[in-house]
Order: C-alpha cells, then sequence, then structure tokens
C-alpha cells in the first residue's frame, strides 16, 4: 500500500503559522514573527519537495482519507487529499514562490505597521491555497476557493485606513463571489446528477458518458458553469476588474496572488476537470474564446497603462487568457506548462516592481521613473530577465511554455488559425508594453523628483491622499533594496530563466497521466499531433516558433524605438488615436459601464423598491394608519362619556327605541 | 258598562298623573302625582281582578317607596327645580316625535290586539293561587329576588350611612342624623 | 262615621281619665259628670280658635296634609266586621260596612298610606322641628309597617284567608270547652304581642310617641298647625288608635265570639257586638294605661328596637306558625 | 269588557311619559320617579296579559317587578343621598364630574 505520505500537513503547517502569528503576533516582536511565518511556510515547501523526490515510486493517484466530513444518505464528503502530477506540480509552484515571497516581504514590510498581521494573512492565504490545490473532491476546493478569495480580500485591504483599498478589497471580494456563485451551481449539479464531488467518482461517470457534441447537454452547462468560476477567480474578461484595483495592496501580495497563485486556481480547476470539459466542445470553445479575448484585451489596455503595477497587472490577466486559450484547445499541459513559467516571471516582475517602487520611495508612476538601472543594478538585471522571459525571447522560460501554447492553439484538435493569429499580436503587444515599461523605468534620465533629498518623499507622500502610505525609509535617494528582497528576486530570476528548458514535451508527458491517462480523445490529439506529422510538424513547429520570436523582436524594436530613441513619439501617436487612445487609457471605460449597468440600478431599487417602497409604504404605513384610525374612533367615542347623565339617558332611550323597532320589525315579519 | 267607566276615570286620573309628574316644578308635587298614579293603577288592577297585586301595588309602592321618595326629597330639602330653556332641538323634534310615536304604536296595538276582553274579577282570585305559583313554579327567582334585595339593603346602608365622609355644613349634619 | 267619631272623642276623654288616676289626680270633671262632655268642649274650642297659616309655608300641601291622615285613618274603619250577621227588621246584614275578601290587606294598605299625612305635615310646615318631626315619625311608621304586617302572617296561616269575617269565624269554638279558639291562645301570643307593640309604634302612641314628644320637638309635626287642622290630627291619631284596636280584637282575641251564649233571641243577636265591644275596650283601656306609665324611647333606641328586636320575633313567629300548620296539615 | 288593548294602550302612555320625564327632568330624584314610572307602566301591562290568557304568572312577574323596582330605588336614594352631600346640588347637568 502506498506509504502514508500525511499530506495533510502541508497545509496545516501555514494554517498553524497564521493561526499563532494571528493570536499571539502583538506581542511577538517582529523577528520572531518572522521565524514562525518563514518557518512554517519553509516546513510546507520542505515536505513539498520531500513528496516530490518520492513521487516516481507512488502509485498514481494517490488518495489519503484525513477524516469525513458530511455523510448525508448516499451523498457522502470528506476531507481526504489527491496527490497526481499536476497538483505536485501546483504544489511546488504555490509552495516554492509563496515562500520566496514570504522572505521578500520581510524586507518589504519591515517597517510596516500591523506587520504580524500582514505574515498570518499571508499564511492563512497559503493554507487556503493549499487546501484548493490538494482536495480530492470539489466541495474541498471549494472551500480552498473560498478561503483564498478572503485572504485576497484581506490581503488587498491590508492598509484598511486607506478607503481605495478598502473598497478594492471589497471589489475583489465581490467579483470573486460572483464567479463563486457559478462554481456553487455547478457543484450542485454535479451532487444532482453525479451524486458525489469526488473527483475519482465524478470522472469515472464522466467517462463513460458519450460526448455532448451537439446541443448543450450537462456536461457543457457544468463546463460552462466551472468556466465562469473560473473567470471570477482568474480575472477573465467578464470578471477581471477586480485585478487592476488589487494593486492597491502591498506589492509581494500582489505577486504572491495576481502572480502566482489565486489566479492560477482557475486555470488548475479547469485543467482538473478537463474530463468534464473533453466531452463538453462547447464549453471547450467558449473557454478558449474567453481566453483570447481577455489575452487581447488586456494586453491592449496594458500598453497604455502608467502604474508600473497596472500594467503589470494587465500583463497578469492577459498571459492568464493565454492559458485559458490553451486550456481552450484542450491542451491542459501547455497551459500548465505556461502556469508555471508564468509563475515564476510574473511574481520576479512583481516583486522588481516592489523593489523598484521600495527605491523611489514609494513611487508607482513610471512617467516620474527613468534611467534607475545605475541606482539599483541587481533589480534592473532581474527585471531584464523576467520582461525577456515574458516577452518569450528562446532562452527565457516564457518562450518555451507560450509558444507551446501557440502551437497548440494551431495544431489541436479544437485549436484553429484564429486562435493563432490572436496569440502572435498579443504576443506582439505584450513585449512591446513590457519592454516599454523596461525602458521608461530604466533607460533614459530620471523624471522623479526623488533624486533630490529626502523632503520630497514627505511631499510625494502627502499627495498621495495622506494616507500613511508605505513610508519607504527615506535615507537619501533612489538605493538599492536590501539584500532580502534581492535574494528571491535572483532566485526567481534563475528559475523563469531555466524554467523554460524542462520543454513543453517532457512537461507534456510528465502531466500526461494525470491529464491524459484515461482520456481517449485527447490522447489521440497527442499522438496525433505527435505521432503522424511529426515530421512535417516539426518544420511548421520551427516555422511558427520564428514567427513568434519574430514578435516578441519587433514589440522590442518598437518599445526601443518609441520609449528610448524618441520620447515624445508617443504622445503624437496618442493625439493621432484620439478617441481611441482616450477609451484604452480609460480601460474601455468597464468600470464605468458596470456601475452603471450593474452596481446602480441594484442600489437604486432596493433603496426605491425595497426601502422606500415596500418597507416604508406599505409595512409602516399599515401600522401606522392602524393605530391612527384606532385613535380616531376611539376619539369620537370619547364625546360620548362626557358625564352628562341626561345624555346618557337619551342614549339609553335611544338604544331601547331601536331594540323594539327591531323585535316589531322582527315580530312584524 | 261599568268597567269601562271606571277604566275610562282612572286611566284619566293615571294619565294626568303622569303629566303632573313632567310638569310640576318640585320633586314633591311630582312625587305626589305619582303617588296618584300608582293609586289609580292599583284600581286598574282590581278591575283586571288582580286584588292581591292591586294591594300589593299599594302597599309597596305608594306605601313603601314613595314614602321613601317624599323621605329623601324632605331630607334633602331640594329646592324648586330651575327652570332651563329647553333647546329648540329637543322640543322642535321631542314633543311631535312623542306624539307621532305614540298615536302609531296606540293604533298598532288597537288595531290589531283587539280580541280579547277583559272580564272582572275573572282570574282565579284567591291570593293562595298566587302563593302556591310564587313558591313553585317560580322559586328560584324568588330567591333571586331576596339575595337582590339583600344587597340591595347592604348597599342603601353603606352608601346613606357613610359620616363625613365629606367635608359638610353644620346644618346637613343634624338635619342628616334626624 | 257617627260612630266612630263619638268613639274617638270619648277615647279622647277616657285616657285623659284614666291617666289622670294613674297620676292619681282627677281627669276631667268639670265639664258635665265626670267630665264625659270635656271632649264635646274641646270639639267646640278646635273649631272655634283662629286657623292661621304660617307664612312661606308649602300652602297645598300644608293644607291637605291634616285632611290625607284623618281620611286614611277613617277609610280603615270601613272594612272592619263589628259582628255577626244580624238579622235587623229582616236585614240580613253582615255588621260591616264592606266585604271585601282581601280586608286585611286593604287595612294594611291604608295604614301604610297614613304615613303620607303624617311626612307631608312635617315637611310642609317649614320648620327645622315639625320637618324632624315628620321624619322620625314617618320612619318610625314605616319601619314598624313590616313588623305589623309580619306578625299578622301569622293569624293569616291559621285562618288561610284575607277576609276578616272568615278570620273571626276560624276563631269560634273552644279549646277543651272552657279556653276560647281565640288566635291568642292559638300559639300566636308572641304574634299578638309583637302586633301590640308595632301598633303602638304605627299610632305614635306612648312608648313610641317620640315625634310629638312635647319636651323635645316640641309637638313635632303638627307644631304648626292649629285650631281644626291639629283637631283633625288628633282625630286622625285616634282612630288610627281604635282601627288598630279593632284588628287586634278580630285577628287575636276572637273579634264576636263570647264565652258563651246567654239571654233572650235579641240579646242573642246584640251578644256578639257587644262582646266585640268589651273586647276593643279592653285593648284601648290597655293602650292608655300604657301610656300612662312606661317612659318614652330615645330615637335610637326605637330604631334599633324595631328593627333589630321586633322583625326577627315577627319571622321567627312566622315560621313557627308556618310549620305548626305545616305539621298539623 | 274592557278590550285589552286600552289597557295596553295606558300602559304605553304611562311608559312614554316616563320617558320623557326621564329625559327631560333635571333633578335626580324626579328621574328616578321617572323609571318608577315606566316600571308601572310595564306592571300593568303585564296583569293586563295575565287577565286575558288567564295566567297567573302574570301577576307573579309584577311582585317582582316591585320587589327590583324596590330594591333599585332604595340604592338609588341612598347615591342620591351621598351625591347630595358632596356636591350640594340634585341637579342633574351640575353632576357631571367623576372627581369633585
Amino acid at each position: 500500500m502506498t506509504p502514508n505520505l500525511h499530506l495533510w500537513l502541508i497545509p496545516v503547517l501555514p494554517l498553524v503559522g497564521a493561526a499563532i502569528n494571528g493570536l499571539f503576533g502583538k506581542r511577538f516582536s517582529r523577528q520572531t514573527v518572522v521565524a514562525i511565518a518563514l518557518g512554517f511556510c519553509g516546513a510546507a515547501f520542505v515536505m513539498a519537495l520531500w513528496i516530490a523526490f518520492q513521487f516516481s515510486s507512488l502509485g498514481l493517484p494517490h488518495i489519503e482519507l484525513l477524516a469525513s466530513w458530511i455523510r448525508a444518505g448516499d451523498f457522502q464528503v470528506d476531507f481526504a487529499f489527491y496527490l497526481d502530477q499536476l497538483s505536485l506540480v501546483m504544489l511546488l509552484v504555490v509552495t516554492g514562490v509563496g515562500f520566496l515571497i514570504h522572505i521578500y516581504s520581510v524586507g518589504y514590510m519591515w517597517e510596516e505597521a500591523g506587520f504580524y498581521r500582514f505574515f498570518a494573512y499571508l499564511n492563512l492565504f497559503m493554507f487556503f491555497m493549499l487546501t484548493l490545490v490538494l482536495a480530492s473532491n470539489y466541495l474541498l476546493m471549494f472551500i480552498g476557493w473560498e478561503g483564498v478569495g478572503l485572504a485576497s480580500y484581506l490581503l488587498i485591504g491590508f492598509w484598511f485606513t486607506k478607503d481605495s483599498a478598502a473598497s478594492a478589497g471589497k471589489k475583489a471580494f465581490i467579483v470573486n463571489r460572483i464567479g463563486d456563485f457559478g462554481f456553487l451551481i455547478a457543484l450542485f449539479l454535479m451532487i444532482k446528477h453525479f451524486g458525489s464531488l469526488n473527483f475519482v467518482q465524478v470522472f469515472r461517470i464522466v467517462f463513460r458518458m458519450p460526448a455532448e457534441v451537439a446541443g448543450t447537454g450537462l456536461l457543457t452547462s457544468i463546463g460552462l458553469l466551472l468556466m465562469v468560476g473560473a473567470a471570477g477567480k482568474s480575472a477573465q474578461l467578464p470578471l477581471y476588474v477586480w485585478l487592476p484595483d488589487a494593486m492597491e495592496g502591498p506589492t509581494p501580495v500582489s505577486a504572491l496572488i495576481h502572480a502566482a497563485t489565486m489566479v492560477t486556481a482557475g486555470v488548475y480547476m479547469v485543467a482538473r476537470s478537463h474530463v468534464v470539459f473533453d466531452r463538453a466542445p462547447q464549453a471547450l470553445m467558449v473557454v478558449a474564446i474567453v481566453g483570447t479575448l481577455t489575452a487581447l484585451f488586456a494586453a491592449t489596455i496594458g500598453v497604455c497603462q502608467t502604474d508600473i503595477k497596472k500594467v503589470l497587472a494587465y500583463s497578469t490577466i492577459s498571459q492568464l487568457g493565454y492559458m485559458f486559450m490553451a486550456c481552450g484547445v484542450a491542451a491542459y499541459s501547455a497551459g500548465i506548462f505556461h502556469l508555471m513559467t508564468h509563475a515564476f516571471f510574473k511574481g520576479l516582475l512583481f516583486l522588481a516592481a516592489g523593489s523598484v517602487i521600495h527605491a523611489v520611495g514609494g513611487e508607482q508612476d513610471m512617467r516620474r521613473m527613468g534611467g534607475l538601472r545605475h541606482h539599483i543594478p541587481w533589480t534592473f538585471w532581474t527585471m531584464t530577465a523576467a520582461t525577456f522571459a515574458i516577452a518569450g525571447f528562446p532562452p527565457f522560460a516564457g518562450f518555451f511554455s507560450k509558444d507551446a501554447i501557440l502551437w497548440k492553439a494551431f495544431s489541436s484538435e479544437y485549436g484553429s488559425w484564429v486562435y493563432w493569429a490572436i496569440g502572435v499580436f498579443t504576443a506582439f503587444l505584450t513585449s512591446f508594453y513590457m519592454f516599454r515599461l523596461w525602458f521608461l523605468t530604466f533607460f533614459g534620465e530620471y523624471r522623479g523628483e526623488a533624486a533630490g533629498h529626502g523632503d520630497e518623499h514627505i511631499q510625494v507622500i502627502d499627495s498621495r491622499a495622506g494616507a500613511p502610505a508605505p513610508h519607504e525609509h527615506g535615507r537619501g535617494g533612489i538605493h538599492e533594496s536590501p539584500t532580502v528582497m534581492l535574494v528571491p528576486l535572483v532566485i526567481l530570476a534563475v528559475l523563469s530563466f531555466c524554467g523554460g528548458w524542462v520543454g513543453s514535451e517532457r512537461f507534456d508527458k510528465f502531466l500526461s497521466p494525470a491529464l491524459h491517462a484515461e482520456v481517449t480523445l485527447s490522447e489521440e490529439a497527442a499522438a496525433a499531433t505527435s505521432a503522424p506529422d511529426s515530421k512535417e510538424q516539426g518544420n511548421s513547429e520551427t516555422l511558427f516558433t520564428s514567427i513568434s520570436v519574430l514578435a516578441a523582436v519587433s514589440g522590442l524594436f518598437l518599445a526601443w524605438l518609441l520609449y528610448h530613441r524618441r520620447p515624445q513619439l508617443p504622445q503624437e501617436i496618442a493625439h493621432a488615436l484620439g478617441g481611441f487612445y482616450e477609451a484604452v487609457v480609460h480601460k474601455y471605460y468597464v468600470d464605468e459601464i458596470y456601475a452603471a449597468v450593474f452596481v446602480k440600478p441594484l442600489i437604486d431599487g432596493s433603496t426605491r423598491i425595497l426601502w422606500h417602497g415596500i418597507d416604508r409604504d406599505v409595512i409602516d404605513a399599515t401600522l401606522d394608519n392602524g393605530a391612527e384610525g384606532a385613535r380616531e374612533v376611539s376619539d369620537t367615542m370619547r364625546h360620548m362619556q362626557s358625564g352628562n347623565l341626561r345624555s346618557y339617558a337619551g342614549w339609553i332611550a335611544a338604544g331601547a327605541a331601536v331594540v323594539i323597532a327591531y323585535m316589531v320589525w322582527l315580530g312584524a315579519r | 258598562m261599568l268597567h269601562l267607566l271606571v277604566f275610562s276615570v282612572f286611566g284619566l286620573v293615571c294619565v294626568a298623573g303622569a303629566v303632573n309628574l313632567l310638569v310640576q316644578r318640585h320633586p314633591i308635587n311630582s312625587a305626589l302625582s305619582l303617588v296618584v298614579v300608582m293609586g289609580s293603577l292599583a284600581v286598574e288592577y282590581l278591575l283586571l281582578g288582580a286584588e292581591f297585586v292591586a294591594a300589593v301595588q299599594v302597599i309597596v309602592y305608594a306605601g313603601a317607596i314613595m314614602v321613601l321618595f317624599v323621605f329623601v326629597i324632605m331630607l334633602l330639602n331640594a329646592g324648586e327645580e330651575d327652570r332651563t330653556k329647553g333647546s329648540r332641538v329637543a322640543m322642535l323634534f321631542g314633543i311631535p316625535g312623542v306624539v307621532i310615536g305614540s298615536v302609531l304604536v296606540a293604533w298598532v296595538l288597537v288595531g290589531h290586539s283587539g280580541t280579547g276582553n277583559v272580564a272582572v274579577g275573572a282570574l282565579p282570585g284567591p291570593p293562595k293561587v298566587i302563593g302556591w305559583l310564587l313558591f313553585h313554579d317560580f322559586l328560584l327567582p324568588f330567591e333571586v329576588t331576596s339575595v337582590l334585595v339583600l344587597i340591595a339593603i347592604m348597599g342603601a346602608v353603606v352608601l346613606a350611612s357613610h359620616p363625613g365622609s365629606v367635608q359638610q355644613t353644620s346644618a346637613q349634619a343634624d338635619k342628616r342624623e334626624g | 262615621m257617627a260612630i266612630l267619631l263619638t268613639a274617638v272623642a270619648y277615647t279622647v276623654w277616657l285616657e285623659r281619665k284614666v291617666v289622670g288616676h294613674i297620676q292619681n289626680r282627677w281627669g276631667p270633671t268639670r265639664v258635665g259628670p265626670f267630665g264625659l262632655l270635656q271632649p264635646l268642649a274641646d270639639g267646640v274650642k278646635f273649631i272655634f280658635k283662629e286657623d292661621l297659616i304660617p307664612p312661606h309655608v308649602f300652602k297645598p300641601l300644608y293644607i291637605a296634609a291634616p285632611m290625607i291622615a284623618l281620611i286614611f285613618a277613617l277609610t280603615s274603619i270601613s272594612v272592619i266586621p263589628i259582628g255577626n250577621w244580624i238579622t235587623v227588621f229582616g236585614i240580613h246584614t253582615p255588621l260591616e260596612i264592606t266585604d271585601v275578601n282581601i280586608g286585611l290587606l286593604i287595612v294594611l294598605g291604608i295604614t301604610s298610606l297614613g304615613v303620607y299625612g303624617v311626612a307631608l305635615a312635617g315637611w310642609s310646615s317649614n320648620s327645622k322641628y315639625s320637618l324632624l318631626g315628620g321624619l322620625r315619625a314617618s320612619a318610625q311608621m314605616v319601619s314598624y309597617e313590616i313588623s305589623l304586617g309580619l306578625s299578622l302572617v301569622g293569624v293569616l296561616i291559621l285562618a288561610g284567608s284575607f277576609s276578616l269575617r272568615d278570620i273571626v269565624d276560624a276563631q269560634g269554638g273552644t279549646f277543651w270547652g272552657f279556653i276560647p279558639r281565640w288566635n291568642i291562645f292559638q300559639g300566636q301570643i308572641v304574634a299578638f304581642f309583637i302586633y301590640l307593640m308595632a301598633a303602638y309604634a304605627e299610632t305614635n302612641r306612648v312608648p313610641f310617641d317620640l315625634p310629638e314628644a312635647e319636651t323635645e320637638l316640641v309637638a313635632g309635626y303638627h307644631t304648626e298647625y292649629s285650631a281644626m287642622k291639629f283637631a283633625m290630627f288628633f282625630m286622625a291619631e285616634y282612630a288610627n288608635m281604635i282601627t288598630v284596636a279593632c284588628l287586634a280584637t278580630l285577628l287575636f282575641l276572637g273579634g264576636w265570639h263570647g264565652p258563651h251564649r246567654f239571654g233572650p233571641p235579641f240579646v242573642q243577636a246584640i251578644l256578639p257586638v257587644f262582646w266585640f265591644v268589651v273586647k276593643v275596650f279592653a285593648f284601648l283601656f290597655l293602650y292608655i294605661w300604657v301610656r300612662g306609665t312606661l317612659p318614652r324611647f330615645r330615637y335610637d333606641q326605637l330604631m334599633a328596637f324595631g328593627w333589630k328586636f321586633l322583625l326577627p320575633l315577627a319571622i321567627a313567629n312566622l315560621v313557627i306558625t308556618a310549620l305548626i300548620v305545616a305539621l298539623r296539615a | 269588557m274592557v278590550p285589552l288593548s286600552y289597557y295596553l294602550v295606558l300602559s304605553g302612555i304611562l311608559f312614554a311619559c316616563g320617558v320623557t320625564g326621564f329625559l327631560i327632568k333635571r333633578n335626580i330624584i324626579t328621574i328616578f320617579m321617572s323609571i318608577e314610572l315606566m316600571l308601572n307602566g310595564v306592571n300593568l301591562s303585564f296583569v293586563a296579559f295575565a287577565a286575558q290568557w288567564h295566567a297567573l304568572s302574570g301577576q307573579v312577574f309584577v311582585f317582582f317587578v316591585m320587589v327590583v323596582a324596590a330594591a333599585e330605588s332604595a340604592v338609588g336614594l341612598a347615591i342620591i343621598i351621598a351625591v347630595y352631600r358632596t356636591r350640594e346640588t340634585l341637579n342633574v347637568d351640575r353632576v357631571n364630574l367623576l372627581k369633585l
């Protein structure tokens, strides 16, 4: 029997860390807080590594039952952990990158108030992410799903005193909830039709069902709903609005959540339930379309963003779009491969951006930066590595994973050249805005005031709504970040450099047992792709890779041309484009539209209809009028009690007369 | 025909007494007119053959209750009733209303129930039968009325004899005690 | 009527003589032999005296009151049968003015009306004394009326009828030869005493004559009256006395039943009447005798006696007689 | 022979007078008397009907009415005395305050 791996230890360790920090953090010194947080997260990482080493000797889907949770009739859900190649990869990514970000944030958040609170949230986030990844049934995954949403809310709104941060946190949480809503309905459908939520049972039932080629059957609807959940969590087209605003949170948070882990949850979930998607081609097509559109859309917005973190946020959305496009064309392994590489270089980009902001004293606007390569060489070189990686230059990781996706997008049985074309164009845009960022921050002369002495910092800080923004220690001008921040940067740079060498085929083979073992269809696809036209596939593949490299280089050249050679050129282009440029700058007014379409009517509706209409006019009215009516009646009656005996006598006589009349009438009748 | 004559005479006396009760300003006069009414009623009862009732009427009503009234009137030495101007409305509606009402009632009564004629003394006379009835058929009401009277007595005693609850002039004191 | 009035006059005379003798002084002696004409003298005096009417007196009632008193006093006599059937000159008439089968009731009714005379007199003479006198008199009469009525009920139960004649007939015959079968001996002794006291109270006589007590209330309700009106009251009072006496004889002393019959048929016819008169005379004598001797009751004693003693006794007596009758029947 | 209806008319009239007295009169005692008058009117009709249907129970009812009337007047008069003692007046209109 496979040895008991105590999988449950991995999520529980960060939970313990979070508990200790959260409950007693106030009394610990910063060093102890760091020790606890890093210690537990590191332990989880070591556990993951230890499992990875043993992995080859393990049985394939290794399920460990911890305890039974719900036992309602034949429906049964229990705390069980599921380990296979896919979850192992995710495990390594999450714990690895998470650990590095922990180290980084020690330096970044050193002067922050609520230091312990930050690390408690981080550990909490790790716990939820790990439960999500390791869950063996959808319900436990859903817990992780919600928990991650909660942690992101807490972390985004870390500086809760700043109302923009608080509302950003709220926005993130609400949008996620909308996504979760779809996910939940999918769960209900599964319970109804499959009677269970465990991956094993569900996949076995779905495996036997025929593919719903025509029409929208059960599987398609489940697929679509899962897609909604994933879109909410991974910020895809309809529900991406929360991600750019999530930049309000501290940079390591953005790095951890919006680059490496949380956003990838959606991709992981789609990959995990590939069996469902394989049986529902329409759903798969939707995933692909959404993915590509998001990629293109986000990339266009990213092009004209000025805030360094916003640019990275939109690039994350577009890269996620790539991953979804990959899943959409049933190239799950490519998607996951890109996910892994993306985690490395995007994490690095965010952390580097963090150290850049750290260096210039909290300034996030690229227009006020420039020529920083001399001041912060380490950050500059690591940033360069990440930028080349994301742009997709050959030796770097990004090239391999993106190229794999693009190739699968074209060649895959579900794919079509349209996806490939958009993909390439987006790749071009990606490299363009990445190098634009690169040139603006590191080349040219320094445009910020931080060059002077410390006072600007204060002025700068004051300008930002006087909130206790992260007041970087303003000692002297631009300075390199402390080593504790640089070490993770270097590691990530190395990873993003050589991450790609694994190669998509070897990665594909590695993941195939998890992703393709029982899937007949995708096997043929894989076989088809790899076997018959391997030769012809070989040269067409090289053709495609060369095209994508060309796109990346042209992106670099354009960025160099516009932002390095002739900096005034962008303004002219902006004027030329006019309205379109304005729209793009304002993020196609999506937020405004959402506000107008959804938020406003909801608020107005509830106030006007629910509050005024029903509550006030109906309920209160009835009560008040009732009371009023009673009072009036009693008032009229009161006059009768005048104390005047003879009026009483009169009333008695009248009453008697009435009675007599009635009697007579009765008699006479 | 004698009966009719006697009846109408005493009937008129009754009505006159009743009207007098209304018209009289001084309560003592109205009290006496009431006694007259009761007397004539007693005679009416005799006409109807109910001697015992007549006798009791005289003894109880005229003899006891009216004496009580006279007693109270004397005791309280109630003065003339001050004539207040009757309200227009009362006059306007009151009198015609009453007249019409009584005429209507009279017409109905005369019209419809003209059946029975009443013979004088036709009632199975001796009070013994009444006694029998009283103590057999109507025993329960009899007992109830006796309890009622008991309560009435107690009530009267308590109410009337409550001395000095209110500060009163000396004149009243001796008068009341008399 | 004539008989009654002369009887009234001579009762007055009798009373004054007897009271005088009790107080060992002579009664009226000067006018006529043994003062026999004294009542006549009084009557004349009353008639000729000036009949003044005090100011702001409630005129109509002031005058009416004595009349009411007298009228009721005299009417009650009408029902009382004096003797048995007598056939005089072929006319077979019962010796009474009218024979109503509820005689007793009528008497009771009229005595209760008598109260009005007294009450109205007291009130209409518009003076504190007379008002108080009137109040007391009427209160007294009303309360004693009840015990009077109850005491009579005992007799009724024995006789079984309201008609006085039947009651008297019921008392005919004797017990074991010598004890006459009068009600007084048929267990009605207690009733007789109650009756006696109630009667005194009814007529405001001696022990209960507080209303006209000279000492305190200056002749009570008829203080303001003079001459003729006073005479009326006076006569009314004595008439009542006689009525009560007759009633007593009828109800308790066996009416006209004498011990035994003797003498010729003519005498035989008169005999019942003779017995009746003798009994009435005896009762009156008792009256006067009591007047002369007993002290006057204080008012609250009087009322207390009336309500707390006499009434319960009367009820008890009634219950006992009812039991006897029920048992015997 | 006196037709029954005459009696009823007479009692109706008496009752009417009683009611009007009850309404018009100012003096409490007079109001009481008009109540007695009404009761007498009723008694008359009782006896009249009793006579017509030769049922003695009618008369028995009269007794009960009398008893009730007696009780009522006793208590009523006591109240009147109490009222007079506190209010110094018998005029109904002035006796309309519960508290002195």
